[in-house]
């Protein structure tokens, strides 16, 4: 339980596996919404790579990830921006000024991510967006920590419930953003915001230091 | 079109900075009315702040062209904030536009309701705030073909936003207070309802494919600006057939009172050509007036548009003496220009 | 497209009605601008004729809108006469244009160069002299991409068509006697010179199938508004380098005086969105700049369009004082509005 | 040489054989110019078989050409309606009040006819269009009459050389009408209003009576 998670290593792995699969991203929005997701998050983890490769010098980890939050408001628009954004910033100040990343404080910083995702688009877990993949994630995440398995056990349990959060969407009519305009016709599709936080949660695995 | 190959049929230099440089147009275009500020991604009006002026400012997704830039200036909008290509503009954007305009008197925000204009709109009427603005935000939500309920983002905001645009504009000219202004704006959205057709997907430039596939022949009735699926598909109609369809959708929605005296706008989504709108915009009038109804304003051609989306909208707005007066009112715009 | 089935992505009730049913709809969209003579496909200014005001008539092809149609009004046409679409209407549309706006000080024909325009306006002429009615025609021809030889019908009528009708329109609004108008409308087709580029064909609304293959990635150079195929093919380029190439076209035939004041007019043939014209027109005023030219005014949008056709066209007129003071004169008309 | 032509006639079997050819007509515009001549043609013809049918009682053949002209200037449009329209109303004056078409009113009548397409369209023979089909066709009519055979065999010969002449048209480059802004690329196509003037000529043919 000593590995703790580098904000900046997280962001580049974040930065690299949106776009890898950006065009799938993109693929499953124009399913449901209007195609831009993966072009979206692109350009909002590019930025966010930049700013802290900038930026981050002797910054503390929950500083480093209220910049990140920001540089994805202002960078990204549409809804994943603020909901993203907004996320991060929370994580951020749940952080504080600790030193490091650990379990425990990883675990709240998802929590209260989750809880301004949810302040800023009112969606609940069943609505076909990104909270599907989240919610699970989170909790997977806390109780692995709280049960003392090693971090990146942890993260990898949380990445595994956030990928079956995400497929749970497939089957869902969408109550929330853009896909809810199809009403029935978005059921059978992946929700691409539930997608892309499989791919954030996954490359916190990755970012992981001793 | 462009599914067939990767290439596309566009006048651009680079996707990527396509709005940049559609707004590096509009500025030498139009330098009288307006400037761009290209580092924050924002139309102002040419004279701005205007003293003791209530401003308003409106953005969304680029792709909507003329709308909003092209109604920025006297007696519409103080300024716009253009996202990429279908994409919210950032709170970034919003806040500076805010603040460029704002001159003492308050600002409105114009909100058409899309989940990431709406979140983004609210981040930044809270920095506004900080700054000590006095934001009043107006959500736009006049599409018919979504069913206002629980189980949706709600209705969208289309053809009145460009209503809602002249007419709170023309009561900030002529020195309404903030909240009279954000009060007309929200009469417009109550009393106005919009429904759309599209005969062929529109193709956005970052990804140069059609964002649905529609065979030619048949029609996507209840359409969004944003390439957005409808209620349904259909075998293309006649043009008195969809106008039969709009007016229907529009008017049983809206309820108007007997003889109404309406507003009536019909819009062209982009590539559909004003001599095939003019066809639509005979058969609406006919529709409507068959119902007892009185159109008395018209505003017909592609205002609210979806890049080259062929198909159009129609929009109602019942008036009464006061709109009316404020449609007429003056108006100097890229794109709307009368009595001034 | 169409090409791939024979249904059409069309708003109409049938093609072979397309014309009078959307000069229907003007008339109604506009019916204090302009009134329309169904009977004898015409369109005329709400007050005419004027008395002692020479009169200005247009026509040509429909497809072309808002041209010619939407520019009737104050300070523009007194008349304008659509044919079937792509085809130039026949001379007793144009007598009875010619007829109804008489005021008894002459009338100006406009004609675009081509062919049928010429030989059905000239049997008009004849028609309307036998009548005792004074005409004067003024031929439009300022497509530099047609060669003006012995070997060709001549340069086509394009973007200046729009430009001589509000300078002339404004010279008969001012009082001037019919030689002075056609001497406007004169001195604006020998300043003025258009070049136009498609990305992709227009699908006319009879046969329903494009009128040339052109595939994405592809563009038709020197293109005229009736799916006429260009001096050449090309890979499609930048906006940047089709509007070096545009602007080389215009101004080397053109050959303006250094530092000459120009009107640039960057047209959109009709599926081409406002987004991507702008991006153009930036680029078109930066290189008419680098020439050491100075572009004073301007007009940007689809203005001569050929129905759908994705691409765009550029116009510049030299300007001289009493010319830019005719373009600022007041104009009401249903496409272009200003000062009044 | 006791036929003549009956002008209804003669309009009748035009319309129904440009109608039946209407496409084909089309597309050698597609290719060379904006698509329309099948179109225009159609619909001229219709209206002149109408103006005829309701307005030619009692008229003399030559006031029939001018009848049949004028509805064609007045709905054809373009450039054949103005051309056609003027070669009928000069071949109608030059037939004046005779009472029958016979082949030497016929012959001059058709002389009078390119004369008129001539001074309007200031068409030369190898700038490909009609003037290439009318020209040797009037030319043919003329001989076969000149040397006493039955009208019929005339008209034969004329349509023939008609033909020959809209053939021709297809090596050439375009130097009249919308085809000459194609320059070189104009060449290898047949020129629609030749294309369609051999048809008018045929239809000549099924137009005798005794
Ligand atoms: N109200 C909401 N709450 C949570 N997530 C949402 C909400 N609305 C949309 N989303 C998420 O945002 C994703 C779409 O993001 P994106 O395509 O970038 O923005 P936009 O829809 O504005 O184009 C959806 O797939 C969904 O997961
Ligand atoms: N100047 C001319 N003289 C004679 N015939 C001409 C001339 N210009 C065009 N034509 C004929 O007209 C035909 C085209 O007619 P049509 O398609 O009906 O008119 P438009 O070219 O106006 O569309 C050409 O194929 C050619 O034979
Ligand atoms: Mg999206
Ligand atoms: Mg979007
Ligand atoms: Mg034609
Ligand atoms: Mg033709």
């Amino acid at each position: 339980m000593s590995a703790t998670v580098s904000v900046n290593a997280w962001m580049d792995e974040a930065a690299a596996a949106i776009t890898a699969d950006a065009d799938r991203l993109t693929q499953l929005d124009s399913a449901i919404g209007d195609g831009d997701h993966g072009l979206n998050l692109t350009r909002g983890f590019k930025a966010v790579v930049e700013a802290l490769a900038t930026g981050s010098d002797g910054l503390a980890p929950g500083r480093r990830l209220i910049l990140a939050g920001k540089t994805l408001v202002s960078t990204v628009g549409g809804a994943s921006g603020p909901l993203w954004g907004t996320a991060l910033r929370r994580a951020g100040r749940s952080v504080g000024d600790a030193e490091a990343l650990d379990g425990p404080a990883l675990a709240d910083a998802l929590d209260a991510a989750l809880a301004g995702v949810i302040e800023l688009g009112s969606a609940e877990v069943g609505d076909k967006t990104m909270v599907d993949a989240l919610t699970p994630a989170v909790a997977a995440l806390r109780g692995a920590v709280e049960a003392g398995q090693p971090l990146a056990d942890a993260i990898a349990a949380a990445a595994e419930a956030a990928a079956e959060g995400a497929r749970s969407t497939i089957p869902l009519q969408a109550r929330k953003g853009r896909a809810s305009y199809l009403g029935e016709r978005s059921i059978g599709h992946e929700d691409p915001g539930a997608a892309s936080t499989v791919l954030l949660i996954t490359a916190l695995g990755r970012a992981l230091e001793d | 079109m462009a599914s067939a190959t990767p290439s596309m049929r566009k006048l651009l230099n680079d996707p990527e900075h396509v709005v940049r440089d559609s707004l590096a147009g509009l500025a030498v275009a139009h330098g009288d009315i307006l400037k761009v500020d290209l580092a924050a991604q924002i139309v102002v009006r040419a004279d701005a702040p205007r003293q003791g002026k209530v401003a308003l400012v409106s953005g969304g997704g680029a792709g909507h062209e003329p709308m909003h830039g092209g109604f920025v200036g006297l007696g519409m909008l103080d300024a716009a904030c253009p996202g990429a290509v279908f994409t919210s503009p950032v709170p970034d954007q919003m806040l500076a536009a805010t603040t460029a305009v704002d001159g003492g008197a308050g600002v409105v925000h114009i909100v058409k309701n899309y989940t990431g204009d709406v979140m983004n709109f609210k981040l930044a009427a809270e920095d506004a705030a900080d700054e000590g603005i006095a934001v009043e935000s107006v959500l736009i939500d006049d599409d018919v073909a979504v069913q206002d309920s629980l189980y949706t983002a709600g209705r969208r905001g289309v053809g009145a936003t460009v209503l809602a645009e002249k007419l709170a504009g023309a009561a900030a000219e002529r020195g309404d207070d903030v909240a009279a202004v954000a009060t007309i704006a929200r009469r417009v959205n109550s009393r106005a309802r919009s429904f759309g057709v599209a005969l062929s997907s529109c193709i956005p430039p970052g990804s140069g494919t059609p964002i649905f596939d529609l065979p030619a022949g048949e029609m996507e009735v209840g359409i969004g600006i944003h390439g957005e699926p409808g209620r349904r598909r259909e075998p293309l109609g006649t043009a008195r057939e969809i106008a039969a369809e709009m007016v229907e959708a529009v008017i049983s929605d809206l309820a108007p009172a007997d003889g109404a005296e309406l507003l009536v706008f019909t819009n062209a989504m982009g590539g559909t050509p004003l001599l095939e709108l003019y066809v639509l915009h005979g058969e609406i009038e006919r529709e409507l007036t068959e119902r007892g109804l009185r159109p008395a304003r018209r505003l017909v051609g592609p205002f609210i548009t979806s890049l080259e989306m062929a198909g159009a909208s129609l929009t109602v707005l019942e008036l009464d003496d006061e709109l009316t007066a404020l449609w007429d009112a003056p108006v100097n715009t890229a794109a709307l220009r009368w009595g001034a």
